[in-house]
C-alpha cells in the first residue's frame, strides 16, 4: 500500500503509537482456533480441544467464525493490518480457494504435518507452485431437512424444493456459493453439473431454480436464522446441514435430514493458518493432530462430520459410518464457478432470488 | 440529531469573547482527518480495480459504478427509496401526536415516558429484528393471540413480509423520531392551540390549521432524518423482508462482508450517499427558511 | 382529544414499544439451551452464565471500554466544537456544525463501510482503537446537540455579568458556562455511551471478530449459538440504559435536557 | 340582564385548590377586572370560563344556559392571551379573519370585517403584514382586533397589557377601557396591577388563594375593604394591629382611638386589624396618635411622610398646602379623618 503514506502523513503514526500495546501480543498467548459458531464450536470445545491440549500442552482459544465468506473478508482485512482474528481457521472450499489466489494463507512446513500422508490428494492444499498449506479437516453433507410434526413421511427427491404444495414452507442457503443449489438443480434436472460449465448452462439452470422461489419463505445467510424456524416447524422444510440436523434431532428436537435420491451435497472444510498469524509452529502440531484416523473418528462421533481421511483408515463401525454419510453418490460443488466467476455468478443469482 | 439545530447560532460578541479561536481547530482538525478522509479514501476505492476472487489494488476505472447502471440496480434503488420513505411516513405519522400529546402531559410523566424511549433506543438493531420476527411468527406470535380471541382462523405468520419489515423499521426509528421532535413541540405555545379553540376550531381544525403549519419544518426535518436512518438498516430487511425488500445497503454489506467487493461495495455506498446527501441539503435549506421566520 | 385518550394512546404505543423487550426478557429466562418464546422452564442460569462464560465476558469487557472511551473522546470533541459553533458564526463555525452532525445523520452502513476502508489502509484494522475513535466519531453528533441545545440555553447576561466583575476568558468558561451546560454535557455522554454499547454495523466493520463487542456477540450466538445469554445482554443494556436515564431524570431535568422549554409550568 | 353566571365553581390540580368555590353573577355589558397577587387563581378561573380548564365543581352559565362543559370553540367568546398566541405562519388579516373563516364566511366578508376591525383598533392598512413585522403594542391591537372579530358574547383578555412599557400600557387601558364602553361587549380582564383594574373596570374582583376576597365596584372596594387583604392589596393602607373594645373604641398598642360612626367595623370585638389610608391621616395638634417623622418625599403634587408609631410604620400623604412643617424626628400628632378607619378581622383569624 504506497497510497496510505500520503494520505494519512504522520497524524496516523501518533495514533499508531498510542496503539502500540495492542501490538505486543504475548508470545504464550493460547492458540486461537476457528470453527463455526454454534453446535459445531461447543463439540469442538468438548471432545476436541481438551484432548490435544492434554496432549500437546497447548493451550486452546476456541473463536467462533461466520459463514465462510464472511470469515475470509475479516481475514483478508485483518491480514492487510497484520492482524490475525485466529491463528487457524475451518475454511469451507470456495472460501479457501479464494483465499489461496490471495496468497493469503500461511506456507507449512510439510514435514512438520505428517499425518497429511492419511489424506486423500484432494484434501492436502498446495499453492501452484507446490508451497503447502492446509489440510482438509472435515466433510459434511448439505441434505434435505424437514420437521417430523409437519412431515410426517420424509420427502425423497429435491424435487420437493419445487413441489407447489410447499408453497411458501421452505427455506434456502441465501448465497450462491454456499447453497450449492445450482448444482443440486443441475444434477436433479439436467443429468449432472456438466451444464455449468459455461454461462449459458449456468442461466438455464438459474431460470429453473428461480421456479422455487415462490416456495422460499427464508432465503438464510446463517445457520441460526433457520434452525430454529426448522425446529419449531415455522419453517418446516429446507436445505440444511446433516451433522447439525443429527446434533439437534439428538437432543429431541422433530426435525430429520434425508439424502435424496440425486445424492446430497458433499462439502468441506480445510485447515488454513492466516499469513498474519505468529503461532505457526503451534498451528502445525494441531493440524497434524487433527489428521490422525482416531480424532476423524471422534470427529464422526461427536461432531456428526464425515471423516476426511479415508475410511478404512478409521475404526468407524457401518452404522457410525452411516450416521454421517451416506453410500450414494453425492451432488460435489462445481468449486470453479465460485472462484473464476464469482462476481458474475453471484450477480445473477442476486437477481435470480430478489425476483 | 435534532433537525430544528441546523442553523448556526448568531454571531454575539460577548459569547465570542468566551471562547478562545483556537477551539475550532481541535474538532476541526479531528473530524476533517477521522470522518473527511475515509469518506475520500472509499472515493478513491470504489473506481479502484478490482482483482476477482481476491482484494483491490489502486486504479481509475468506472467499471463498479457501470455495473449500478442496470435495471436490476435501478430497481434495488427504487426498492430502498420506497421502503424507506413508506417506513419514515408511518413513523411520523405515529410519532408526531405521540410527541404532541407527550409534551402536554405532567412533567413526571414526560420524564417516565423519555426515560422508556431511550431505553428503547437502546436496544440493537439485532434484538429488534429478532424480537420482532418472534412476535410475527406462527409458533410464538400475535397471530396465536387474535386466533384466540376468534380474529382469525388459525394462527399464521406476517414475517417475513413488508409488514414485518415496515414495523421492524419503525420500531428501530420512532424514539429517534419522537426525540427530534420533541424539542420544537414542546416549545410550541400551547396558547396558540388555545386561542384557536376560543375563535370556534374544533380540535382537529385546530391541528391542522395550527399545529401542523407551525411545526411544518420540523416534521420535515425529523422525516428526512427518519427516513436516511432507515435508508442505511442492513440488518432488518434481512431478517424480516423478503429478497425484494433487500435495500442497497444490505447489498453493500454483502458485497463488503460477503464478496470482498470493496470497490463495488464503496461505490453503491457512494451512490447512497448521494441520495442521503441531497436529502441532508434539503433539511438545511427549510431549516434556514424557517429559522429566518422567527 | 380528551386527556384520557391522549393518555391511551401514549400508553398504547408505549406498550407496542415494550414487546420487543418482553419477548427478550423470555427469552432469557429458557431453562434449557434455547430461544424458545414462550421459555420453556424459568430459570435465572443464563444470568449468571454471562458473567461465568469466559467468550461472553470477553465481549463484555470489549464493549465497556470502548463505550467509556468512545462517549469520553465523543464529549472531548463535541464540547469545543460546540462552543466554538455558539461563539462564531463564520464560516468555519457553519462547516464544523454540518461536520458535527454529519456522521450520525448518514445511513450508518456508509460510514461503517468509510470507516472500514479508511483503518483498513491505516493499517490498524482489527484494534480496539479503531473502533473507539470510529464510535467517537460517529457518536460525536449527540453530545454536539445536546451541548448546543445547554449552550443556547444560556442567559448572556450572566456572561456579561461576569465580565463586568472582571473575570477572564477561561474563568467565565471555568466559573459560567461549564457549569451550565455540565448536565447537558453529562447527557450528552449518556447517549453516546448508551448507544456505543449498542452499535453493532461500525464495530462489525472496523474490527470484525477481532474485537468482538456484545452486539456482534448477539449477533453471532443468534446465527449459531442458542444462547439464551443474548437476551440476557439485551436485558442488562436495557436496564442499564433505565438505570442511566433514570438518574439523570431523578436527578436532573430530563425533560429540559431533551429540549424541552417549558417543561415544569404544569 | 347577566351575561356570565358562576356557581360554587372549583378547580382542583391534585390536592392544589385553584380556583376554590367561587360564585358570581357578571351583568351584561360589564367591564371586570379578576384582581390578584400571581398563582391566586385569577388565570384559572378565566381558562374556566372560557372552556379551556373543566372545573372540578360548579356550574356555570350564560345567558341563561348551561356552558359548564361545553367545548370553547362552541362558547363565541373572543380570547386575548397573555402571550397574546398571534399565528406566526399567518399574516395579519389572516389572523384576524381566522375565527370567520372558521365559521364559513366568505373571503369578501371576511376581508371586510377585517378592514373595519383594524380601523377600530387603527391599524388601518396593516393587514398584509406579517406577525413578526409588527411592534408590541401592535400585536396587541390585532389581538384585540382578532378576539373581537365575530362580536363575541363575552371577551376574555389575561393580562393583555402585561408585556408593554408603562407609558404604552397607560395609554392602552384608556383606549381598551373605550373601546369595551363603544362596543358594549361584556369583558373580563385578568391582571394583577391594581392601577390598571382601577383605571378600567366596572366591576372588580379579587382573589387570592383561589377564592374571591371581595367583589365590587373600585372606589367600593377602595374605600371599604372586605378584609385585610384586600385593603393592603388595592391602593396603599396602614393596616395596625390592634383591640376592638365593645364600646365602640380600639386599642392600638396602648394609644385608645374613639370610632367615628362613619367608621366601619367588620369584626367582633376583641383582636382585630385597623386600616387607614395614608391620606385619611390628618395633621391634628389634638389628634389621638402621636409619632415620628421617620422619612419625607416631597414629589411635587404631594408630600409623603413615613412616621414610627411604636413598633410600626405609619405612612401619611399630605397635599402641598397641607404639609406639616416638621423635619425628621419631630413628632408629629396626627388624626384619622372621619370614616377612615375600617377595623377588620385579623388575618390569622381562620376563614369561616
Amino acid at each position: 500500500m504506497k497510497r496510505r503514506s500520503f494520505l494519512i502523513g504522520s497524524a496516523a503514526t501518533g495514533i499508531g503509537l498510542m496503539a502500540a500495546p495492542a501490538i505486543l501480543r504475548a508470545q504464550s498467548a493460547p492458540l486461537r482456533i476457528g470453527t463455526y459458531g454454534g453446535y459445531f464450536q461447543d463439540s469442538f470445545d468438548a471432545h476436541i480441544f481438551p484432548d490435544f491440549t492434554a496432549e500437546t500442552g497447548i493451550e486452546v482459544e476456541s473463536i467462533g467464525q461466520p459463514t465462510g465468506e464472511a470469515w475470509l473478508v475479516q481475514l483478508q482485512q485483518a491480514a492487510r493490518a497484520g492482524q490475525a482474528p485466529a491463528d487457524v481457521s475451518m475454511m469451507a472450499q470456495v472460501a479457501r480457494i479464494r483465499g489461496q489466489s490471495a496468497g493469503l494463507w500461511a506456507e507449512l512446513d510439510p514435514e512438520a504435518v505428517p499425518n497429511r500422508a492419511n489424506l486423500p490428494d484432494h484434501f492436502v492444499h498446495a499453492y501452484d507452485d507446490g508451497r503447502f498449506y492446509g489440510t482438509g479437516a472435515v466433510s459434511w453433507y448439505i441434505t434435505l431437512v424437514t420437521n417430523t410434526d409437519v412431515y410426517p413421511e420424509a420427502p425423497t427427491s429435491w424435487q420437493a424444493l419445487w413441489d407447489p404444495a410447499n408453497r411458501d414452507r421452505i427455506g434456502l442457503l441465501a448465497l450462491a456459493s454456499n447453497s450449492f443449489l445450482l448444482e443440486i438443480t443441475a444434477t436433479t434436472y439436467f443429468g449432472g453439473t456438466d451444464i455449468l460449465a459455461d454461462e449459458e448452462g449456468v442461466m438455464q439452470v438459474l431460470e429453473k431454480l428461480s421456479e422455487v422461489r415462490d416456495n422460499v419463505r427464508l432465503w438464510y445467510r446463517d445457520e441460526g436464522q433457520f434452525q430454529q424456524a426448522l425446529e419449531t416447524g415455522e419453517i418446516p422444510m429446507g436445505q440444511y446441514y446433516h451433522d447439525v440436523t443429527g446434533l439437534a434431532a439428538a437432543d429431541g428436537q422433530p426435525v430429520r435430514s434425508t439424502f435424496p435420491e440425486e445424492g446430497a451435497v458433499l462439502d468441506s472444510g480445510s485447515w488454513v493458518v492466516s499469513s498474519a498469524s505468529d503461532a505457526i509452529d503451534r498451528a502445525q502440531i494441531f493440524i497434524n493432530y487433527m489428521a490422525r484416523p482416531e480424532v476423524q473418528a471422534k470427529l464422526a462421533r461427536f461432531v456428526g462430520t464425515a471423516p476426511t481421511v479415508a475410511r478404512e483408515l478409521t475404526d468407524l463401525t457401518d452404522e457410525e459410518f452411516n450416521a454421517v454419510a451416506s453410500d450414494r453418490t453425492p451432488i460435489l460443488p462445481y468449486y470453479d464457478l465460485y472462484v473464476e466467476r464469482s462476481d458474475w455468478v453471484n450477480q445473477q443469482w442476486s437477481e435470480m432470488i430478489t425476483g | 440529531m435534532s433537525g430544528e439545530t441546523v442553523h448556526a447560532a448568531p454571531a454575539s460578541s460577548v459569547s465570542e469573547k468566551a471562547v478562545p479561536g483556537w477551539f475550532g481547530l481541535v474538532p476541526a482538525i479531528t473530524l476533517a482527518v477521522l470522518f473527511l478522509i475515509p469518506f475520500a479514501i472509499m472515493l478513491s476505492v470504489s473506481v479502484a480495480h478490482r482483482v476477482p476472487g481476491g482484494f483491490f489494488e489502486p486504479g481509475f476505472e468506472w467499471t463498479s459504478y457501470e455495473r449500478l447502471l442496470s435495471p436490476f440496480f435501478g430497481r434495488i434503488l427504487y426498492t430502498s427509496v420506497a421502503i424507506s420513505a413508506g417506513a419514515a411516513a408511518i413513523c411520523i405519522a405515529l410519532a408526531f401526536p405521540f410527541t404532541i400529546f407527550l409534551a402536554g402531559m405532567r412533567h413526571r410523566v414526560q420524564t417516565l415516558v423519555l426515560v422508556a424511549l431511550l431505553a428503547v433506543l437502546s436496544l440493537s438493531e439485532v434484538i429488534i429484528g429478532f424480537s420482532i420476527s418472534t412476535l410475527l411468527s406462527r409458533t410464538a406470535g400475535i397471530g396465536n393471540l387474535f386466533a384466540a380471541i376468534g380474529l382469525i382462523d388459525g394462527p399464521r405468520s406476517y414475517t417475513p413480509g413488508l409488514f414485518a419489515l415496515m414495523t421492524g423499521l419503525c420500531y428501530l426509528v420512532f424514539p429517534y423520531a419522537v426525540l427530534v421532535l420533541y424539542p420544537p413541540v414542546s416549545r410550541l405555545d400551547p396558547e396558540l392551540r388555545d386561542a384557536a379553540r376560543m375563535m370556534g376550531a374544533g380540535p382537529l381544525r385546530t391541528f391542522f390549521t395550527v399545529t401542523v403549519p407551525l411545526m411544518r419544518a420540523p416534521v420535515l426535518g425529523a422525516s428526512i432524518l427518519v427516513f436516511v436512518f432507515t435508508l442505511g438498516a442492513f440488518l432488518l430487511p434481512q431478517v424480516l423482508g423478503r429478497p425484494n425488500h433487500w435495500t442497497l445497503s444490505v447489498h453493500i454489506t454483502d458485497q463488503a462482508i460477503f464478496q470482498s467487493n470493496l470497490p463495488f461495495a464503496a461505490a453503491m455506498a457512494i451512490v447512497l450517499l448521494l441520495v442521503a446527501l441531497l436529502l441532508v441539503g434539503l433539511t438545511l435549506l427549510l431549516g434556514r427558511e424557517s429559522g429566518g421566520r422567527r | 382529544m380528551t386527556r384520557g385518550l391522549r393518555l391511551f394512546y401514549i400508553c398504547f404505543i408505549l406498550f407496542l414499544l415494550a414487546l420487543p423487550i418482553i419477548v427478550v426478557t423470555g427469552i432469557s429466562l429458557n431453562e434449557g439451551r434455547s430461544l424458545r418464546f414462550p421459555p420453556e422452564g424459568l430459570s435465572l442460569r443464563w444470568y449468571g452464565a454471562l458473567f461465568q462464560e469466559g467468550d461472553w465476558l470477553q465481549p463484555l469487557r470489549h464493549s465497556l471500554i470502548i463505550a467509556l472511551s468512545a462517549s469520553l473522546l465523543s464529549v472531548t470533541i463535541a464540547l469545543p466544537l460546540a462552543l466554538y459553533v455558539w461563539s462564531r458564526g463564520n464560516w468555519l463555525g457553519r462547516a464544523l456544525h454540518t461536520l458535527g452532525i454529519a456522521p450520525f445523520m448518514l445511513p450508518p452502513v456508509i460510514t461503517a463501510l468509510g470507516f472500514l476502508v479508511f483503518w483498513v489502509s491505516v493499517g490498524m484494522y482489527g484494534q480496539m482503537l479503531a473502533t473507539i475513535i470510529s464510535h467517537a466519531i460517529f457518536l460525536v453528533t449527540l453530545p454536539v446537540v445536546t451541548i448546543s441545545l445547554g449552550l443556547r440555553s444560556i442567559d448572556m447576561a450572566l456572561v456579561e455579568a461576569a465580565r463586568t466583575m472582571g473575570a477572564s476568558r477561561g474563568q467565565i468558561l471555568r466559573g459560567v458556562i461549564l457549569p451550565l451546560i455540565m448536565p447537558y454535557i453529562i447527557s450528552g455522554f449518556a447517549f453516546a455511551f448508551v448507544l456505543s454499547l449498542n452499535e453493532y454495523i461500525v464495530a462489525y466493520m472496523v474490527a470484525g471478530f477481532t474485537v468482538e463487542t456484545l452486539p456482534i456477540k448477539i449477533f453471532n450466538s443468534l446465527r449459531y449459538g442458542y444462547t439464551p445469554i443474548m437476551g440476557v445482554v439485551a436485558v442488562l443494556f436495557v436496564a442499564l440504559a433505565i438505570v442511566v436515564f433514570g438518574l439523570i431524570g431523578r436527578y436532573g431535568d430530563l425533560p429540559r435536557l431533551m429540549g424541552s422549554d417549558r417543561s415544569g409550568e404544569r | 340582564m347577566t351575561a356570565l353566571s358562576l356557581r360554587g365553581m372549583s378547580k382542583r390540580f391534585g390536592s392544589l385548590a385553584a380556583v376554590d368555590d367561587v360564585s358570581i353573577e357578571i351583568p351584561a355589558g360589564c367591564f371586570v377586572c379578576l384582581l390578584g397577587p400571581s398563582g391566586c387563581g385569577k388565570t384559572t378561573l378565566l381558562r374556566l370560563i372560557a372552556g379551556l380548564e373543566e372545573p372540578s365543581a360548579g356550574s356555570l352559565h350564560a345567558g341563561g344556559r348551561e356552558i359548564t362543559t361545553l367545548a370553547p370553540n362552541r362558547r363565541d367568546f373572543g380570547m386575548v392571551f397573555q402571550s397574546l398566541a398571534l399565528f406566526p405562519h399567518l399574516d395579519v388579516a389572516d389572523n384576524i379573519a381566522y375565527p370567520l373563516a372558521i365559521r364559513g364566511h366568505g373571503r369578501r366578508a371576511r376581508m371586510e370585517r377585517v378592514e373595519t376591525l383594524l380601523e377600530l383598533v387603527q391599524l388601518p392598512g396593516l393587514g398584509a403584514r406579517r406577525i413578526h413585522q409588527l411592534s408590541g403594542g401592535q400585536r396587541q391591537r390585532v389581538a384585540i382586533a382578532r378576539g373581537l372579530a365575530i362580536d363575541p358574547k363575552v371577551f376574555l383578555l389575561d393580562e393583555p397589557l402585561s408585556a408593554l412599557d408603562a407609558n404604552l400600557r397607560e395609554h392602552m387601558q384608556v383606549e381598551l377601557r373605550q373601546l369595551q364602553q363603544r362596543l358594549g361587549v361584556t369583558t373580563l380582564v385578568v391582571t394583577h396591577d391594581q392601577k390598571e383594574a382601577l383605571t378600567m373596570a366596572d366591576l372588580v374582583i379579587v382573589m387570592n388563594e383561589g377564592k374571591v376576597q371581595q367583589a365590587g365596584a373600585p372606589m367600593k372596594i377602595y374605600r371599604n375593604p372586605a378584609n385585610a387583604f384586600v385593603a393592603g392589596f388595592i391602593g396603599q393602607s396602614n393596616l395596625l394591629p390592634c383591640t376592638l373594645g365593645s364600646d365602640g373604641s380600639v386599642d392600638l398598642a396602648g394609644t385608645r382611638l374613639a370610632l367615628d360612626p362613619q367608621d366601619r367595623v367588620k369584626t367582633k370585638p376583641g383582636p382585630a386589624m385597623l386600616s387607614i389610608r395614608p391620606e385619611d391621616l390628618r395633621p391634628d395638634p389634638q389628634g389621638p396618635i402621636t409619632a415620628r417623622v421617620a422619612f419625607i418625599r416631597d414629589l411635587g403634587e404631594s408630600v409623603q411622610i413615613a412616621l414610627d408609631f411604636g413598633e410600626t410604620r405609619l405612612q401619611a400623604v399630605f397635599a402641598p398646602r397641607e404639609r406639616p412643617d416638621v423635619a425628621i424626628g419631630d413628632a408629629l400628632r396626627l388624626a384619622p379623618a372621619p370614616g377612615g378607619i375600617v377595623v377588620l378581622a385579623p388575618p390569622e383569624a381562620p376563614a369561616s
